[in-house]
Parts: C-alpha cells; sequence; structure tokens
C-alpha cells in the first residue's frame, strides 16, 4: 500500500487530539507541556506531507521554523516550570490557581 | 425531515459506543484473574523495586542539556544552506554572507551564556 | 468682525476653568475674582448680542468621519440668545451670591473652577450647531454637575448623589445617542439649520413615520435624563447635596432646562412625530402632578424646591408635548428667575440658620430677614401663579394650550397648579412665620449684601419677568396662544387663590406635620424600587443584571434580579477558576463551538 | 559619525529603501549592543542599561519621524511589507516600549537589580512587532509572532521570587502555547488548501475554492491565534490572571503593544489573504466582538484589584476594536486606528499610574489607592483622565474612539451590535468610576496618607501621556486626518 496525503493527513489529526486530550486531561504543567509540543508536531507532519504531495519547498521550510521555536519556546517554557515548582513545591495545575475570579 | 438528522443519529450512536465501551471494557478486563499486591508491582516476576522509580536529578543537568538543544537545533538551518551552498555562492556572496550574520547573532548568544556562569559546572 | 465675539462666551469661561485648575489654585481669591469676571464679561456680550443682532460667526471645520464633516459653529437664533441670556444672567448673579456663600469654605478655587466649566459647557450645549457638538457639551455638563454635586465629597451621602446623578444622565444619554445616530443615517446631516431645511423642504416627512419617532423618542430620552423627566427623575431630589449656588443654577435654573431647549431646538423634527409629541406630553403630565403630590410631603427645605422643579420641568415638557415650544420657553426663562431666586433664598436661610435644612426646625425668620422675607414671598407668589407676577403668565400660557388641545391633559395641569400654591404656601408659612423651633433659627441674622443683591435682583426680575414680550417675541417660536379663554384664566385664579387658602389655614402656628401621606413621604418609594432592583451600587453587578433584567424582561422580575445577580456571579467564579488547565478546556470548547458554528453552514 | 546619522534619520526621499536600514534591523542591533554591553561592562550598575534602553527608544522614536512615507515597497521577496499601515503601527510599538521601559525603570526595587534583561527583552519584542506589522507570508508571520510571544512569557515571569508572577507566566504560557498549536494548525491547512504560504498568491487561490469547508476551518483556526493575542473571548481566560501577576509594566505592554500587533496581524491578514473570504471572516469577527464586550464588561464589574480590573477592561476594548474591524469599511479602518492610539495613551498612562504607586499603596487592590486624592492628587488626577477616556467621557480621546466606531458600525447597518456595544459602554462606567471614587471619596484604611514623590522625568512621562490623551481627543480631526493621509498614502 503507497501510504496518500491522507494517511498523513489522518495521522496528523490523530496527534493533534491525542496532544489535546492530554492538554485538558493531565495535571502535571510538564505533561502538559509535552502534549502541547505533541500539537505542534502534528502540524509538522502535516506540514511535511502537504510539502511532498503540493511540490512545494515552502512547508517544509516552515516545519524547520516551527521546530527551532519550538525548542526556543520549550527553553523558556521549562524553565518558568521549574522555577514554580521549586517556589512551590508542586507542578500540579490545580494547586497552582492563587489568581482567579 | 428525519434525514437531516441521521447523521447526529450515528455520530450520537458512535459517542455512546466508544464511552460505554471503554468504561466497560475496563470494568470487565480488569476483573480478569484475581487481585493481589504481586499483581500490582510493577514487575510481577522479578526483582522487588527498590527506591523512588524516578530519582531526582540536579538541575543542572537540565540546564546543560536545554542549552545544548538550544545550540544544537541551529542545525537544521545549516543543513539546506550546506545543500544549496556550492551553486548558490557562484552568483553571489549574499548566501555566505546571510549565514555568517546568523552564525554571529548566534555567537553573541553563546558569550552571553558563558558570561552569565550558564556553564559553570561548580557553581 | 463683531460676529467673533460671541466666541468669547465660550472661551472666557474654559479660560477662568484651566487656569484656575492650572496655575490659580493655591490663590483662592484669585481664582474667584478670574471666575467672576468671566461670568460676568460673558453675560455682557451675551446682552451686547441681544441688542445688537448680531449674526452667528463663520463655523470651523472639526472632524470628519465615513465621508461626513462636522463644522465646529454657533448659533445664535432668537431661541439662543434667550436661552443665553437665562444661563449667563442667572449665573453671573449666582457667582456674585457664591462669593458670599462660600467665602469660608476651603475649596474655595475648586468650587470657582467647576462653576466656570459649568458656564463653559452650558453656553456650549446653547451655542452648539449640530447634534455632535451638542452631545458632546451635554457630556460636558454631566461632568461638571458631577463634580460639583460632589463638592463636599467627605460626605458619602454627596459622592453617592453625584454617582447617581452621572450614572442615570448616562442611561438617558445613551438614548440620546441612539437617536443622534438615526438621525444622521436618515437624513444624512446632525447640521440643525440643515436639518430644518430638510424638514421644510418634505424630505423628513418622506423618512418612514416608525423610524422618525425612534429618533425622536431617542433624542427625547436625552432630556429625560438631563431634565430629570419620569422614570429617571430620581438623581435629582438626592443632587441638592451639593451647595446651594448650584441647586440654584444647575439643577433649578440652567442645566435641567436643557433637555426643554433642546427640544425646542429640534421641536421641528419632533412635531412631525405625532406619536412622540403625545408620549412627551404625557410624560411631562405626569412628572408635573406626580412630583407636585411628593413635594406637599418634604421637610427639608431643599428638597420641597427640587419636587417642584421636577414638576415644573414635568410642566415644560407637557408645553412641548402639546405642540407649543414657545410656552415652554417661557416658562422655562420665567421658572429660571423664580427658582433661582427661591433657592438663593432658601440657602441664605441656611446660611443663617447654620446650615440647618429642615423646615420644622425654622419659623419665624420672616422678622430676622427681612430682605429674604420679602424677596422669598415674591418668588413664592410667582411660583403659585399670583396674578400680575411673571410666573402666572407663562403658567397661563401653558393651561391655555392644554385647554385648547387636550383636556384631560389640562385638569392634570390645573391640578398641579392647585398642589404647587399648597406646598409653597406651606413651605413659606412654616418657615417664615411662626416662633423659632430651633437653635439655628433663634440666632439667625441677614446675610451680607453679596448673597442679598442677586435676591433683590431676581425678585425683581420675576415680578416683571411675564411682560418681556421682548423675550417670547425674540424667541421666533410657533405656539403662543392669542385667545385667553376664560375658562383657563379664570381656573388659574381659582386654583392659586384655593392652594394658598388651603396652605394658609392649614400650616398656620402648626408646629408639626398635620397630614401624612406615608407613600407621599416617602416619595412614591421610587427609591426604594430603584433600590431593591437597581442601584445597590455597591454591587454593581447586581446593578447591570437589575438593568438588563428591567429593560429586556420588563422589570417584573424584582426576585429574579437578585438570583441572576449571584448567578452571573457564580459562572464567572465557575469558569474564571484560576486552573490553567480548566482555561485550556474553556479555550479548546470555544475553538470547537466556532469550528462548528462556522463549518456547520 | 555622519554616515550613521544619514543612515538612521532617513531622508524623505524617493530613492530605494535597502534591507539594512529597515527600522527593525536597527532595533534588534540596538537590543544585540545592549546584551553585549550588559554582560561586558566591568561594574553591575543596572541604571545605566536602563538608561541607555530608554535613551535609545527616545532616539529610534525621533528617527520614525524621517521615515519615508507615502511609498510603498516590499522586502526580502515579498515577505516584509513597508507601507503607511507598517509605519503607523510601528510608531504605536515605540511609544508602548518607551514606556514600558520607563515604567521597568521604576520597577527597580522589586527584585530585579543584576538582571538587566528586563530593560533589554522590549527592544526584542518591539522588533518581532515591528515585524508583524510588516508581514507578507504565513513564515515571517508566525516567527514574528512566536519571537514576541517567547519575549513576553520571559518578561511575564520576570519577578521569579513573586509567586504570582510566576504563576502568571506559567498560565500564559501554557495558554499561549495551546493557541500556538492552533495557529500553526490553521496555517498548515492553509497552506495544503492555498499551495503557499506567501499572502498575495493565497488570496488568489483561496479565492477561487471558499466554499471548501477545510479553508474555513484554517481561517477559524488562524483566527483563533489572533484572538488569544488579541484577548478576545473566548480565547481572552488568560488575561485576567496574567494581568493581574505579571509585573506592572509588563501588563501595560501586553495591554497596549501585544493588542495592537494582533490587530495589525489581523488587519494585514484581511487586506491579503482572507480578503476572499471576507463574509466568513466577519461572522467570527462579530461573534468575538460580542462575546468579548458582554464578558470583558461583566467580569470587570465585581473586581476588587484595579490590574484585574484592566484585565477584563481589556478585553473589552478588544471587542470594541473588533467590531470596528468587522464592519469592515474604509472609515472603520481609520476609527480603529484612532481607538487604539486613543486606547494606547489611556491604558499607557493608567498603568504608569499603578506602576509608580504600587510600591507606595502596597498593592493594586481598589482600597488600597484610597485618598489618593488627598495625600497625592496629582497623581490622582492623571489616573482620573486615563480612566474617564477608557470609559469614553468625552471630551477625552477614548470618546471620540467610541464615537467614531460606533458611527461606522452603525453606517453598516449593524444596529444591534451598537446597542449592545452602547449597553456594555454605559456598564463599564460603573467599574472605572468604582477606581475614581475610592481615589476621591474614601478615607484611607489605616488613615495613612500616602507620602514620597516620583521622579521628575517619572512625572513628566504620565504628564505627557495625560496631554496627548486629552489633545488626540481635542482635535479629533486633525488626528484623523493625518492617520488618513498615513495609512492611505496620500
Amino acid at each position: 500500500m503507497i501510504p496518500t496525503l491522507d494517511h498523513y493527513l489522518v495521522l496528523s489529526a490523530l496527534v493533534f487530539c491525542i496532544g489535546l486530550a492530554g492538554v485538558v486531561m493531565r495535571r502535571s504543567l510538564i505533561v502538559i507541556y509535552m502534549s502541547l509540543e505533541l500539537m505542534l508536531t502534528a502540524s509538522i507532519i502535516a506540514l511535511a506531507a502537504f510539502s511532498r504531495f503540493n511540490q512545494s519547498l515552502d512547508g517544509q521550510v516552515l516545519v524547520f521554523f516551527i521546530i527551532t521555536v519550538a525548542a526556543a519556546e520549550v527553553a523558556v517554557g521549562l524553565a518558568i516550570i521549574v522555577a514554580l515548582f521549586r517556589q512551590r513545591k508542586t507542578s500540579h495545575t490545580d494547586e497552582i490557581a492563587w489568581l482567579k475570579f | 425531515m428525519m434525514q437531516e438528522y441521521f447523521a447526529a443519529l450515528v455520530q450520537v450512536a458512535a459517542a455512546a459506543v466508544v464511552a460505554g465501551g471503554a468504561l466497560a471494557a475496563s470494568v470487565i478486563l480488569g476483573k480478569i484473574g484475581a487481585r493481589s499486591k504481586a499483581k500490582d508491582t510493577p514487575y510481577e516476576c522479578g526483582l522487588n523495586p527498590e527506591g523512588n522509580s524516578n530519582p531526582r536529578f540536579s538541575v543542572k543537568f537540565y540546564l546543560i542539556a536545554m542549552l545544548f538543544i538550544l545550540f544544537d537545533i541551529e542545525i537544521v538551518f545549516l543543513y539546506p544552506w550546506a545543500v544549496v551552498y556550492a551553486d548558490m555562492v557562484k552568483e553571489s556572496w549574499v548566501i555566505f554572507g546571510s549565514m555568517a550574520l546568523f552564525q554571529l547573532i548566534l555567537a553573541v548568544g553563546f558569550v552571553y551564556e558563558f558570561k552569565k556562569g550558564a556553564l559553570d559546572w561548580s557553581r | 468682525m463683531p460676529e467673533k465675539y460671541w466666541w468669547l462666551i465660550l472661551v472666557l469661561p474654559l479660560l477662568s476653568a484651566a487656569s484656575v485648575a492650572l496655575v490659580l489654585r493655591p490663590f483662592r481669591a484669585v481664582s474667584m475674582g478670574v471666575s467672576l469676571l468671566s461670568a460676568w464679561v460673558s453675560f455682557a456680550v451675551a446682552l451686547w448680542g441681544f441688542w445688537s443682532q448680531a449674526g452667528s460667526p463663520e463655523s470651523v471645520r472639526w472632524m470628519s468621519v465615513g465621508g461626513l464633516s462636522f463644522q465646529f459653529g454657533l448659533v445664535t437664533d432668537g431661541l439662543a440668545k434667550v436661552m443665553l441670556l437665562v444661563v449667563t444672567g442667572v449665573g453671573a448673579l449666582i457667582h456674585l451670591f457664591s462669593t458670599g456663600y462660600m467665602s469660608e469654605d476651603p475649596g474655595k478655587s475648586r468650587f470657582f473652577g467647576c462653576l466656570s466649566l459649568f458656564m463653559f459647557s452650558m453656553s456650549g450645549v446653547v451655542l452648539s450647531d449640530n447634534l455632535a457638538m451638542t452631545f458632546v457639551f451635554w457630556e460636558l455638563v454631566g461632568v461638571s454637575s458631577y463634580l460639583l454635586i460632589g463638592f463636599w465629597f467627605e460626605k458619602p451621602s454627596a459622592s453617592a448623589a453625584a454617582n447617581k446623578a452621572f450614572i442615570v444622565n448616562r442611561i438617558g444619554d445613551f438614548g440620546f445617542m441612539i437617536g443622534i445616530l438615526t438621525v444622521w443615517s436618515l437624513l444624512g446631516s446632525l447640521n440643525y439649520t440643515q436639518l430644518q431645511s430638510f424638514a421644510n423642504d418634505g424630505r423628513v416627512a418622506a423618512v418612514p413615520a416608525g423610524l422618525l419617532t425612534v429618533a425622536v423618542l431617542g433624542l427625547f430620552c436625552g432630556a429625560v435624563g438631563k431634565s430629570a423627566q419620569v422614570p429617571l427623575h430620581v438623581w435629582l431630589p438626592d443632587a441638592m447635596e451639593g451647595p446651594t449656588p448650584v441647586s440654584a443654577l444647575i439643577h433649578a435654573a440652567t442645566m435641567v432646562a436643557a433637555g426643554i431647549y433642546f427640544l425646542c431646538r429640534v421641536f421641528f423634527l419632533v412635531e412631525l412625530s405625532p406619536v412622540a409629541l403625545s408620549v412627551i406630553a404625557g410624560i411631562g403630565g405626569l412628572t408635573a402632578i406626580f412630583a407636585a403630590l411628593i413635594a406637599t410631603q418634604q421637610d427639608d427645605i431643599k428638597r420641597v424646591l427640587a419636587y417642584s422643579t421636577l414638576s415644573q420641568l414635568g410642566y415644560m415638557v407637557l408645553a412641548v408635548g402639546l405642540g407649543s415650544p414657545a410656552a415652554g420657553m417661557f416658562h422655562l426663562t420665567t421658572h429660571a428667575f423664580f427658582k433661582a431666586l427661591l433657592f438663593l433664598g432658601a440657602g441664605s436661610l441656611i446660611h443663617a440658620a447654620h446650615h440647618e435644612q429642615n423646615i420644622w426646625k425654622m419659623g419665624g425668620l420672616g422678622k430676622k430677614m427681612p430682605v429674604t422675607f420679602v424677596t422669598f414671598a415674591i418668588g413664592t407668589l410667582a411660583l403659585c401663579g399670583c396674578p400680575f407676577l411673571s410666573g402666572f403668565y407663562s403658567k397661563d400660557a401653558i393651561l391655555i394650550v392644554a385647554y385648547e388641545t387636550n383636556r384631560t391633559l389640562f385638569w392634570v395641569a390645573l391640578g398641579t397648579a392647585l398642589l404647587t400654591s399648597f406646598y409653597m404656601t406651606r413651605l413659606f408659612v412654616v418657615s417664615f412665620l411662626g416662633e423659632p423651633r430651633g437653635d439655628g433659627a433663634a440666632h439667625a441674622h441677614e446675610s451680607p449684601w453679596a448673597m442679598t443683591l442677586p435676591l433683590v435682583v431676581l425678585a425683581l426680575l420675576s415680578i416683571v419677568g411675564g411682560y418681556g414680550s421682548a423675550i417670547t417675541g425674540a424667541l421666533g417660536l410657533q405656539g403662543l396662544p392669542h385667545t385667553h379663554p376664560m375658562a383657563a384664566v379664570g381656573g388659574s385664579v381659582a386654583v392659586f387663590v384655593l392652594g394658598s387658602l388651603a396652605g394658609f389655614l392649614v400650616y398656620r402656628g402648626a408646629k408639626e406635620e398635620k397630614i401624612t401621606f406615608k407613600i407621599l413621604k416617602s416619595k412614591f418609594y421610587v427609591d426604594e424600587i430603584y433600590e431593591v432592583c437597581v442601584v445597590r451600587a455597591s454591587d454593581a453587578i447586581a446593578a447591570v443584571v437589575g438593568w438588563m433584567d428591567t429593560w429586556i424582561i420588563g422589570g417584573v422580575m424584582v426576585r429574579g434580579v437578585a438570583l441572576c445577580a449571584s448567578v452571573t456571579g457564580q459562572v464567572f467564579r465557575i469558569m474564571q477558576a484560576g486552573n490553567v488547565q480548566v482555561y485550556a478546556f474553556w479555550f479548546a470548547l470555544g475553538v470547537a463551538v466556532m469550528l462548528y458554528w462556522m463549518m456547520g453552514r | 559619525m555622519n554616515t550613521v546619522a544619514t543612515t538612521l534619520f532617513l531622508q524623505k526621499s524617493q530613492e530605494p529603501m535597502q534591507w539594512w536600514n529597515l527600522p527593525e534591523v536597527w532595533w534588534i542591533f540596538v537590543g544585540i549592543l545592549l546584551l553585549l554591553l550588559e554582560m561586558l561592562r566591568p561594574r553591575r550598575n543596572s541604571a545605566s542599561i536602563a538608561k541607555a534602553s530608554i535613551f535609545a527608544f527616545a532616539v529610534m522614536l525621533i528617527a520614525s519621524l524621517g521615515w519615508p512615507t507615502g511609498l510603498e515597497t516590499t522586502f526580502f521577496g515579498g515577505a516584509y511589507q513597508w507601507d503607511g499601515l507598517a509605519i503607523f503601527f510601528k510608531r504605536i510599538f515605540l511609544i508602548a516600549g518607551l514606556a514600558t521601559t520607563w515604567m521597568m525603570r521604576k520597577c527597580e526595587a522589586q527584585g530585579i537589580q543584576g538582571r538587566d534583561e528586563f530593560y533589554i527583552l522590549p527592544w526584542f519584542a518591539v522588533a518581532a512587532m515591528g515585524f508583524v506589522s510588516s508581514v507578507g507570508d504565513f513564515v515571517t508571520g508566525f516567527v514574528s509572532i512566536e519571537l514576541l510571544t517567547v519575549c513576553s512569557y520571559i518578561m511575564v515571569a520576570f519577578y521569579r521570587s513573586d509567586r504570582f508572577s510566576l504563576e502568571a507566566g506559567a498560565k500564559y504560557l501554557v495558554i499561549g502555547a495551546l493557541s500556538t498549536a492552533f495557529l500553526v494548525f490553521g496555517i498548515t491547512i492553509l497552506f495544503g488548501t492555498g499551495g503557499s504560504l506567501r499572502f498575495d498568491q493565497l488570496a488568489n487561490s483561496l479565492a477561487s475554492g471558499h466554499q471548501d469547508p477545510a479553508v474555513t476551518m484554517g481561517v477559524v483556526l488562524v483566527l483563533v491565534g489572533v484572538g488569544f493575542k488579541l484577548a478576545a473571548a473566548p480565547f481572552h481566560w488568560w488575561a485576567p490572571d496574567v494581568y493581574h501577576g505579571a509585573p506592572t509594566p509588563v501588563s501595560a505592554f501586553l495591554a497596549v503593544a501585544s493588542k495592537a500587533a494582533a490587530v495589525v496581524f489581523l488587519l494585514r491578514l484581511l487586506i491579503g489573504p482572507f480578503a476572499p473570504l471576507w463574509t466568513q471572516c466577519q461572522q467570527v469577527l462579530l461573534a468575538l466582538a460580542g462575546a468579548s464586550l458582554l464578558v470583558g464588561n461583566l467580569g470587570a464589574l465585581s473586581q476588587r484589584d484595579v490590574k484585574r480590573v484592566m484585565g477584563y477592561s481589556s478585553v473589552s476594548h478588544a471587542g470594541f476594536i473588533l467590531l470596528g474591524i468587522s464592519a469592515g469599511s474604509q472609515p472603520a479602518m481609520l476609527s480603529v486606528c484612532y481607538y487604539l492610539l486613543a486606547y494606547t495613551l489611556a491604558t499607557l498612562l493608567v498603568f504608569g499610574v499603578i506602576c509608580g504607586m504600587i510600591d507606595k499603596t502596597g498593592g493594586s487592590l481598589m482600597r488600597q489607592f484610597n485618598g489618593l486624592a488627598q495625600s497625592r492628587p496629582g497623581v490622582a488626577w492623571l489616573m482620573t483622565i486615563g480612566m474617564l477616556s477608557l470609559a469614553g467621557i468625552p471630551p477625552l480621546s477614548g470618546f471620540f474612539g467610541k464615537w467614531f466606531i460606533f458611527a461606522s458600525v452603525w453606517q453598516e447597518g449593524m444596529y444591534v451590535m451598537v446597542f449592545l456595544a452602547g449597553f456594555t459602554a454605559v456598564a463599564s462606567l460603573f467599574y472605572y468610576l468604582a477606581i475614581v471614587r475610592h481615589m476621591f471619596f474614601e478615607k484611607p484604611a489605616d488613615g495613612r496618607a500616602i507620602s514620597s514623590g516620583l521622579s521628575f522625568g517619572y512625572q513628566l512621562l504620565l504628564v505627557v501621556l495625560a496631554v496627548a490623551t486629552v489633545a488626540v481627543g481635542l482635535v479629533p480631526g486633525a488626528v484623523q486626518r493625518a492617520i488618513y493621509a498615513l495609512i492611505f498614502n496620500l
């Protein structure tokens, strides 16, 4: 079986949904953050597939940028989460809720 | 009239089956066999686990790893650049200059982290 | 170019306000002088303009939206000139009065600065030649009124009253803005002259009647707020927390009359919508009788006068609604004289009686304060409609108009006149005659000349104001009656005599209230009703949900309001839970709903 | 030196611009220079970097007067567009950057000694926003928006010993990354259906296929990403918490600059690739506008903290801006720009006062501002001007902003939205006036007068902002004509 564009897109959609489910359901900030990266990965899969099937390199260029930006974001994000963990001794979202309505 | 709602009906049915199925499966499958303490351990037959399952590392490992990734990831721009370099440089030196500028900016970042003592292991 | 001098009326008070606010505040006497000077010079310019028949100055380009440019121009027809005379004249006298009344107040500079700001914005309302400018000045008047009501902000009641006035006015202004926008979208212009020409050449008549009614009623909303008509009247009695000269100037003579002036200004639009006319007349009549009833049972001298003002404003609105803006403006002018006189008289009493406002603690002041006594008597008589004084003529004009057009409203107006004579006589008898009933009254003495001089001038004006054919002639408005049916004139004289006699007989020598109607004493519970469903201002969300409820569902579910308030609070509290995961969930849900909604169509 | 000066202060000539004298290149250069200065200087002295940063912002703002107007050109193969719209927004960003850095200088007491990145980060953020305002394809758009977002994360969490600041940072991070994921997915779908990432090419290819549900999905997802940056409901959840917890200058920066960047990105999308899909976009924008107006104004009503009120207030202003944009006409675009200018000035003023007072009042709760009018009348009046302008009281600029937007929306026949917006504008008075009431009419709780003055420079900043707020309102016509001439290249 030769994979078609649809296969890639379905995979991408699945990964995106798994990521979203993780964001909404897991309680630890770190895991939530990993799930967010998963959502970005879904876009990367789709972009690479579109590039391949559309015969255009633009998508792959964007893939590189997404990877780089995600790395920068992760660096900053983990720094914040680690600082928060050191301060509060927890990374559970429901215990980090001092700012509310 | 009813046909318009048929799709929605199927959707509702599918959602119910999936949700109910997952619950039912866990109840049914979870009850297979008797439960005991041994069954709940990570390795049912083998050595008893010792200590915490997720030992804590020094944050320095994390810091170094993070900094490594930050600089490492820039390689993705170097690969495509290297592939087309030989052809493009014949036309103009812009391709060289732009990468040089990029590396220069990266170098500033590197000097910055060095000066801030981020790479100083003993600190 | 003598026309340019008109700008002085706007520029001088603005300069005065700005210089007081920015530079002169520490120098109290200088601030006072500057403000006083600006008021009197403005008055002189207004007088000059009135006699010299100067035309309008050239307009200045101001701003443009969507291909429509607004001019910053002044309108100086007869209507504006008369109103301007009233505003600057009464304003100048009250500035003079205030120099005496406020002489010991530490915030004197601030007071005069605000007063100048008010003079600027009020003159602006009068002189604006388009709806947009009117709206801007309209809001500015609201702001300066807010500042002056809350002048003694140390008193919690004063700051509450200021907030109430501002917010209630904003509700009216919201309708006003809708009205302006409707006019604009219907006719494509906001300039009065242009609109007038549209009305003349039938272009206004061509728009759908329903939309025109919406426009006119929207504009009327603004007037309802500013002129304190039912149901937005609640702010005016509370506004009496401000210093008495402010009550006299803003809340009796000028600002509250701005609504009437504005209705006359756009009367050419109003008269084309019969529905709007009858609504206006109805609201006016209702306000008149309603406020007069409440006034008969108030004990605070300023509150009696405040309700009396409400009632008289209702009279004027009634006149406009019956198709006679001239009668309304005529009454506005005379009312400005005698009501300012009464308020200043009250101020003189309060000043003399050491800030005692309860009439049952006054008494016997007639002998101690002869000038105040005589002038107050003249004011009372004028307000009651005593023949040959100014109030008689203007009130008669309205009664005659009512008699000829709508008999029901005629009886309402006549009833109001009867009540007016009754409660004014009561006020006069209780506070001036008999024996002193309080410490303040016992040690009272006559006020200084700066306070009595304006009283005398205003008293003279109250006497002769009714003969000013110059005034009514200059107005250039239609609708002043030419016939004098005996029923109306006779009725008016009869109710004056009856009301005064009844008041005199009931309250002569009285030491306490003789007749008590609980519902009148508590002002028909309007404040309480508002309190329950609206103005529990401390819990603002209850107020907002309350308004929504009053407007959308119809204001019947008093219990529902409280429920709604707590539910909204709870919903927000649950949704904004502080947990970032919950936010992520709502975020994703928002995306899902939006996708479903957009792709499902 | 001479050449530097001529390059910096571009002459108004028609000779073609070069990529190396685009303002963003200079801004990034300044940022890097400040960074080098910070790490290579011999002695730790916070003041010097802050002063250098403020000074550089001032220089750049003056230099912006020399930018060539009336010139439409593109760079980097269409990825960067230079036109009047970009100039207008770049100037707003510079104003915001200048004011924010100035406020940051005021925050030195709050535990950031020796960490001068605080004054350098705005440079990268402002440069990122500059790119956003000139964006010509989705790659540039994505990278510059992310640069802005990452800078914002750091700035929000900058008080790392402060529990609120860190928590706000974490929240902004998670919701921000979530919105990034949606934005990228939307871009991916558009790339898949349109076959390109360039705005002009996308506009052509989307024009033919706008019945495709995938296109709608892509558009909605991209607008979700924009809605997050704009703090528009229902994507506003982060706003109240982050505004409350972040360092005050950073809240100001998010409220003003970040929002303006989102606005210009949205405008670029609407006149570029989304132009053929206008009716669909309008639906989304109207829904966002209505929700923001309601949520922002109703949410602010029962708040007790000024910064939090400003968070909800910023949601409601996002609603007004979206309402103006959804009118879609040329006057509407002008109105939005005017509104944004008025909003920028007033918001900076309010946050400036909060930032100046917060260490003296001990917090930003409303009751901590009690009696401010007695002890510091000048500051209280400045705050009042800001609040009244935000509430839309004439003759301040906020009033005309609302007026213009109402008028242009009314012209398009969307009467219901005008009613809704008018109603919420009345409601907004309650909470803006509540703050004024606390300052003027309430006694300080502990009888303590708020003493100790602000430095002359800081007072100057506040007064300039206040004067600008008033002045833009006094001559709305002139300001509007100037914006018109700038944006439509006349």
